[in-house]
This record gives C-alpha cells, structure tokens and sequence, in this order.
C-alpha cells in the first residue's frame, strides 16, 4: 500500500499551522513538523522547559546544553526569544494560550481520546508533559503512522491502552489520511488518491463519516 | 509576526459592551491612563462600550483614568480589594447610590484568581478570607488540619496593561513597581492590549529579563510619554485633559 | 494615665525584629516600625504591590511614582532590591516566606482572632492585603493604642467588628503593654512600670495571665 | 545579612536522613552537580543522609548528578514525571528491583504542585490527567461543565538549586532553559541551597531582572566554573570524578 513517509505526514501537518501560530511540537517525530513550515508563515515554538521562540539545532560541536528542548537535545535562541520557568511554562500549556499542540500516538480513539504514554504496566512508566499537553491547546493534532508496525489500526474505537487524556484530539494526520475527530467520530477529509475508501476503512478501528468531499492527499517528496 | 498596532483607537477597538476588562496597576503605578482614555474617547463618541466589568486593585483617584472610566458611566461592575484612595469621590458616590456593584476580594485572592485565570486553574484553596465576611458562601476544606477557602479563577475578555518595552513579539519588560498585576492580567485576559513607552525589534530585550512573554500579548502600542496618575491627580486633572 | 506614644510602640516592636528578618509593615502606623530598627540589625522589608528591600521615603519632589509601598507613599531602592509581580508577592505572604508582619488593629480577640479592615456596613468596604498578610508570615503582631478613643478596650474576648482573620496574631504591642497570645488566651509579658496590674485589667476586655514574670515596658522618648 | 557559606560541605550540612529534597535541573540543565555530589560525598564519609525523598523531573543520566545519587543507595523514593533519559540504567534497575519508589506525576502538575507549595495553596484543580490512570483515587469536580482532579502541594525540607549568579541577599539569576525547576524550588523548600557561579555585591543584579528574589533562598555557595552533566555524560564520567 502506498503511504506518507515520516517527513511527509509531517510536512503536510505543517500546512495547517497559521502564521503567527504558538505551537508546541512532541518530543520526537512531531518535532520534524519544524522543518517543514511553509514559506511566509512564521510559527514560534514553544519547549515546556522554558523557551518560547527557539531556533533550530545548532551545528554538531556548538551545543550549549542550558538551551535545549523538551526531548533534551540542543536548540538555538533568536531574536525574540523569551526564556522564563516551569511554571509559567505549563501556564502557558494549560492555560489556553497555544494555538497547536502536535503530538505522536499510540492510539487514537473516536472519541478524540489519546493513548501516547505508556505501553503498558511493564517496564519504567514515563509520563514527561505529554498529559498537560493534550488539554490546553487550542487544537490538539496527532501525526502518526495509520498502523502498527503489525499491521493493527492505531485510530481505534476505545483505547486500550493507558490514556494520556480524554476527548483531547481534533485532528489525526496519518500515512493514508487527514481525518477529524467530530462530535466523537471519525470524519475523513483527505485520503491518499491511490487508496480506496474501503482499503482506508478496513486498516481503520472504527467507522470513517465521509459527510462532505474528500480531498486527495497530495504531499511533494521531502 | 508583529503585534503592534498603530494607534491607541485601534488598540482598543475590541472592547464591546458587556465585557470584563481588566485594567493592570496599583493605584496609579502601572495604570494603562492612555489606553482607558482612548476607551473613554470612543464612549463620547459612539456610546459604547459600556456595562464593563472592570477588575482593578482600586477603584480610581480623581478624575482621570480608572476614576474617569467609572465617571463616564461606562462601568457596571467593579472587582477589587481596595476601592479607597486619596480621591476616590467617583467610586463612592455611585457605590453608595447603589449605582454601581462591587466585588471585594482580597489582594492576594484577587491576584492569585488572575494568575489561575491565565495558568488554566479552575479553582485553588487558600487560607485567606477563612472565617471572615468575604469567605461566606464559598467551600471551606481541610487541609492537613487546618481550613482553607475554595476561590475560582478569573478571566478577561481583555487587559490594558502598561509596560515599559515591548519587542514585536509582544515580549515586555515592566519599570520598578509598576510591573504590580500587568503580567498577570495579560495572562488571563484572551486580549491583552499594552501600551509601552518604546517598542524595540526583537532581540532589543534581554531574554532572562522578559516578564511576559509574547504568547500572553495580541496588541502593543507605543505611547512614548504616557502620563503618570499621581501627576495628574496633583495638578488636578480631569479627563477630557486640558490641551 | 501614662501611656506609650505611637512612636514608643512602634520602637517597641521593632526590639523583637531579628537581623535578617523579612517584614512586612502594614499601610498607616506600622510604617513607623521601619525608623527604629536597632542598629546592627538589618531588616528587609517587603511591600505586596512588588518590591523586596526597599528603603526609606524620598526626599519631597524625588518621588517616583513606579517606585511606591502599599499605602502607595514614595519609597526607594537600595542594593540588593527586587522587583515582581503580584502573585509572586502574595506568594512570599501567603507561603510562609515573611518572619514578621506588624499590622494595626481596631479589635484583638483572646482567640488571636483580629479585627482591623472594616468598622461595620456602612460606607465603602476596602480590605486590601490586610486578609492575606494575618495569613502566612511566622509571626503576627500587632500595634495599637490599648483603649479606643472613648476608652473602650481593643483587646477582648471576642471581636464585635468583621474580622480579618481568626486565631492569626501571636503578640500585640499596645501603648500600655506587651502582650502574648497563646492557647486563645491573653499572657501579659511587660506592663509600663507604673501601671498596675488591677488597672490594666481593667482596661482590658478579657483576662490577661500572668504565668511567669511580667517585665517592665521601658521605651526611650522617642 | 549574607547569605552566602564557604564551601559546599557547609551548604549541604543540614540535610538529614529520611527528608524531602527538591533538586532542580531538566536533566542536566540547571542541575546542581556540585551540591548533589558533595551530599554525596557525606554520606560516603558518614553514612548520612539517607532514606532520601528526591523530587526532580527526571531520575537522573549515567553516574553523576543525581544518578550518583541513586546510584549510592541514598535514594527512597522519586517524585518525577520522566525517568528515562540516554542512560538511566541507575534508576531503572533499582526500580524494576522494587528497592526504590516512584511517584509519576505529569510535568506540568509538578511544576504547579511546587509552585503551591511555594505559594501557600494546599491544593488546586488541574485538567491534566483527568480520566488517566495517574488521576486514580483524586477527587474530581466538574467547574463550568469540565472535569477537572484535585492535586496537593508539595513542599521539601530542603532545595538543592543552581543559579547563574546571586547576591549576598540571595537574589538569584539564571542562565537560558537551566532556569527550569529551580525558582519553584527555591518557594517550596524549607531550606533552598543555591550554587551559583558568581557572587555580586547587593546592587550587582538589575532588581528588574531578578527572577528569584531573596526571601526564597537561605543558603548560596560559589561554584565558579559547574560541571554540565551532559558533558560528564559524553566524557562517560562517574562519580567520585577522576581527578
């Protein structure tokens, strides 16, 4: 089956971000949606450890580990950048004062509800601020593969995973779709042209609303 | 990204009847007197807005600023810890006409539900006000064997506040004391609208020195002279100002 | 009856602050404590509208008026000042952080219990900090004339005005004696020498204790 | 009034066994090497402090820091929101082997939890973690309609903080994202323990740039030029340090 490569789904996520957005990237994949802003739209990105505004990461050698991000590794500071502590941070989180926050997942549910925190109870449960980031934001958006690496949906009907917060998603930008999270449902609005809606709705858990048209997903090679 | 907008008008031109408006300062420390003016400038002209919900620390001296908001008639509700002042004759008056509400909070309190306002905290407890008049009627609970008072949040439609530099990001610095509710208030407001003696381009502020960050502003404006209430209590201002 | 004047209380209490003591004075009389530190001991006061170690008022056309204590008079910086917001302040108050905060009052119960923000309905009700600083500081005193102007006692059993807070201050320094309150019940320390015991009681509104000795309450002029 | 001690032996001294100690930092930003080591240190000489209470975000790197920490067996419990990092093979053993505890909160509410317990606020209402297992046996009430958990302060008897620069009143600076943690620390602790690397006169920090003013902090100590943890951690260091 065709599907987006990592960039690309992060690519396309990055289209969505307005110019002027406050945004907060996950650590790890979502962070790549930095790369991809489009031209003209400045976006100002915000790191729970106390940076609004940082740049990219500095050349290999040049890091100066005071200004890293959230995923612990070295970013840069520009013109306008504001430093300040934790709390004022998640005062920021919590409070309502991000446009988008974009995040990974294990699981999505209809429901907009989000598993992305743990895998279960073996191992060292980590949690970090993946819980405050789901509520806050005034768009809460998952990029992620449309399957497991064993071919099981990630947007599922229930999770069955321990969730990072309820009713939290809006938006899932996968390898095969855009897809909203409406009044508890699934809601396609854009699919890979290749991929008919049925082989979508079969490697999907629960049902796909098509109440209006479907844009094909068309990302460039990034 | 710039957030600064020409002029006072424009600054205010958001604030619609009916809204709670927070206005940053103690007393005449970091007042935002130019931006309430301007406020009071488009009243005279088109009579609106009007029914604000006013929160403040005080309620205003003399007959500019705050005090001059209220005595235009634009102000339904007041929400402050002390509506006293050297010259609080607008306040009283309508207060005691039973012509304008009042709610008051302790200082503390009131600051606390602002920052709670902005940090997303729907409610917090605090030992203040417990077995006093200002606590009747609010949950009381326990904690580690002694009470404590349940207080809820507060949140703006908008803030004027004053600050002394904003970058185009709307990151600001504050002068001396008159930092006082400003970044707070443009914490929990959805428009926090500040005016600043000088705007400088980013990276003209010290990143380990900015008070607000930018993602708590929407609109900056410059006043380069803005006017300091005690001087103009003292020479007995009143608003229209005298040319 | 002899009696201590306003400045003699205000030294008075100004014996029992420590050095390095963090104090907030409350607006009106207690600004008075601040003028009789003794020497050698240094005191940092606190005022709630923003500022930590300021000093003493300007000289008259200095003022700067971003530059004020709570009762909103011209104060100054000296090194070593600090600037914040508001819930910073009240923070410091409410977080235990202040050793002492020295108040005025119209009523002091037996219970700790004290009145001082609101003589009763009528007029404009103004409370300001004084509810937030009985809370918080490790010791809470108070100054004030023993009697009323008409003679009627401000210490008593139980306040008849609206109180500021409840079982809050720890000592009051009156223009007539030092008194402790412990276990809700009034414990006379220091009387002025010439006064005695039956005459004090008699203007005081509930029983004062006497468990140990009572020092006399010398006060230079001042 | 100085607020400063001569070395790091004196700045550590009164912490004892079984208490709480907040130590700052995002993993190794911010994070007070020095002071953590010569805690370390003591016990090494005396057996003491142990049974540690530790509230950090993470749970330690590799061998230094507060991995060293754990690592020496003086650790009881963790209070964090992610301990995991390149190398958390200390934490992680231990854990899995039962011999230590953990309390997982998410970072945000930790970061308000100290900030409470700074701020004299014995509990507050959060929307993070409502319906997740961390949620599990807090009281949840709903506020216009929304759910929301109740959670704690949390205080310490001690902090173990790193600052930039301090002045004799304890007036602290700090340098870029390694401010994290530490100012809310500073508010929670009985006791907060500062190393900085430089100390200046009063008068030698701008008061409008102060991010924690004194009265929060009771002990600073000058350590010029600090260990970065991750500098340690590249260099694959363990403590005690190779000389």
């Amino acid at each position: 089956m065709d599907k987006l490569s990592n960039n690309q789904i992060a690519w396309r996520a990055a289209q969505d971000i307005a110019d002027g957005a406050y945004v907060n990237l996950g650590i790890g994949f979502p962070e790549k949606v930095a790369q991809f802003q489009p031209a003209g739209r400045e976006a100002i990105f915000h790191t729970e450890n106390g940076i609004l505004n940082f740049g990219e990461a500095p050349p290999p050698g040049q890091e100066d580990w005071d200004i890293i991000n959230a995923g612990k590794k070295a970013v840069t500071i520009r013109p306008g950048t504001a430093f300040f502590h934790h709390a004022d941070s998640f005062a920021m989180v919590r409070g309502g004062h991000l446009d988008v926050a974009i995040l990974g997942a294990y699981e999505v549910a209809e429901t907009g509800d989000l598993a992305n925190w743990s895998t279960g109870p073996k191992g060292v449960p980590a949690v970090g601020g993946a819980m405050d980031l789901v509520h806050g934001a005034k768009r809460v958006a998952v990029i992620t593969e449309h399957v497991t690496k064993d071919g099981k949906p990630k947007l599922v009907k229930r999770c069955s995973l321990p969730l990072t917060g309820v009713a939290c998603v809006t938006r899932v930008y996968t390898s095969l779709a855009v897809i909203d999270i409406e009044g508890g449902r699934f809601v396609l609005r854009e699919k890979l042209p290749t991929l008919s809606l049925e082989a979508l709705q079969a490697v999907t858990g629960a049902e796909l609303l098509v109440p209006g048209p479907v844009a094909d997903l068309i990302v460039p090679e990034v | 990204m710039d957030k600064t907008v020409a002029d006072l008008a424009t600054a205010v031109a958001g604030i619609e009847d009916g809204m709670t408006v927070m206005i940053g300062g103690f007393g005449g420390a970091g007042a935002p007197i130019e931006l309430i003016h301007a406020l009071i400038d488009r009243y005279r002209a088109t009579g609106h807005p009007t029914d604000l919900t006013v929160v403040n620390n005080n309620a205003g001296n003399g007959h500019v600023g705050l005090a001059a908001l209220i005595e235009a008639g634009m102000v339904k509700k007041l929400i402050c810890s002390f509506p006293r002042s050297a010259d609080p004759v607008v306040f009283t008056e309508l207060y005691l006409a039973g012509r304008i509400e009042l709610e008051l909070v302790p200082q503390g309190t009131l600051a606390e539900r602002i920052r709670a306002g902005g940090a997303g905290i729907p409610a917090f407890y605090t030992p203040t006000s417990y077995g006093t008049d200002l606590a009747k009627g609010k949950p009381v609970e326990e904690f580690d064997g002694r009470p404590y008072v349940r207080e809820r949040w507060l949140k703006a439609d908008a803030a004027l506040v004053k600050a002394e530099a904003a970058d185009s990001y709307g990151n600001l610095v504050y002068r001396a004391a008159a930092r006082n509710f400003n970044p707070l208030m443009c914490m929990a407001a959805r428009e926090a609208i500040v005016q600043v003696s000088r705007i400088v381009p980013p990276g003209g502020l010290d990143p380990e020195a900015i008070v607000t960050p930018g993602i708590f502003v929407q609109k900056v404006v410059a006043v380069a002279d803005p006017h300091q209430e005690e001087d103009l209590n003292r020479a007995n201002a009143a608003y229209p100002l005298e040319a």
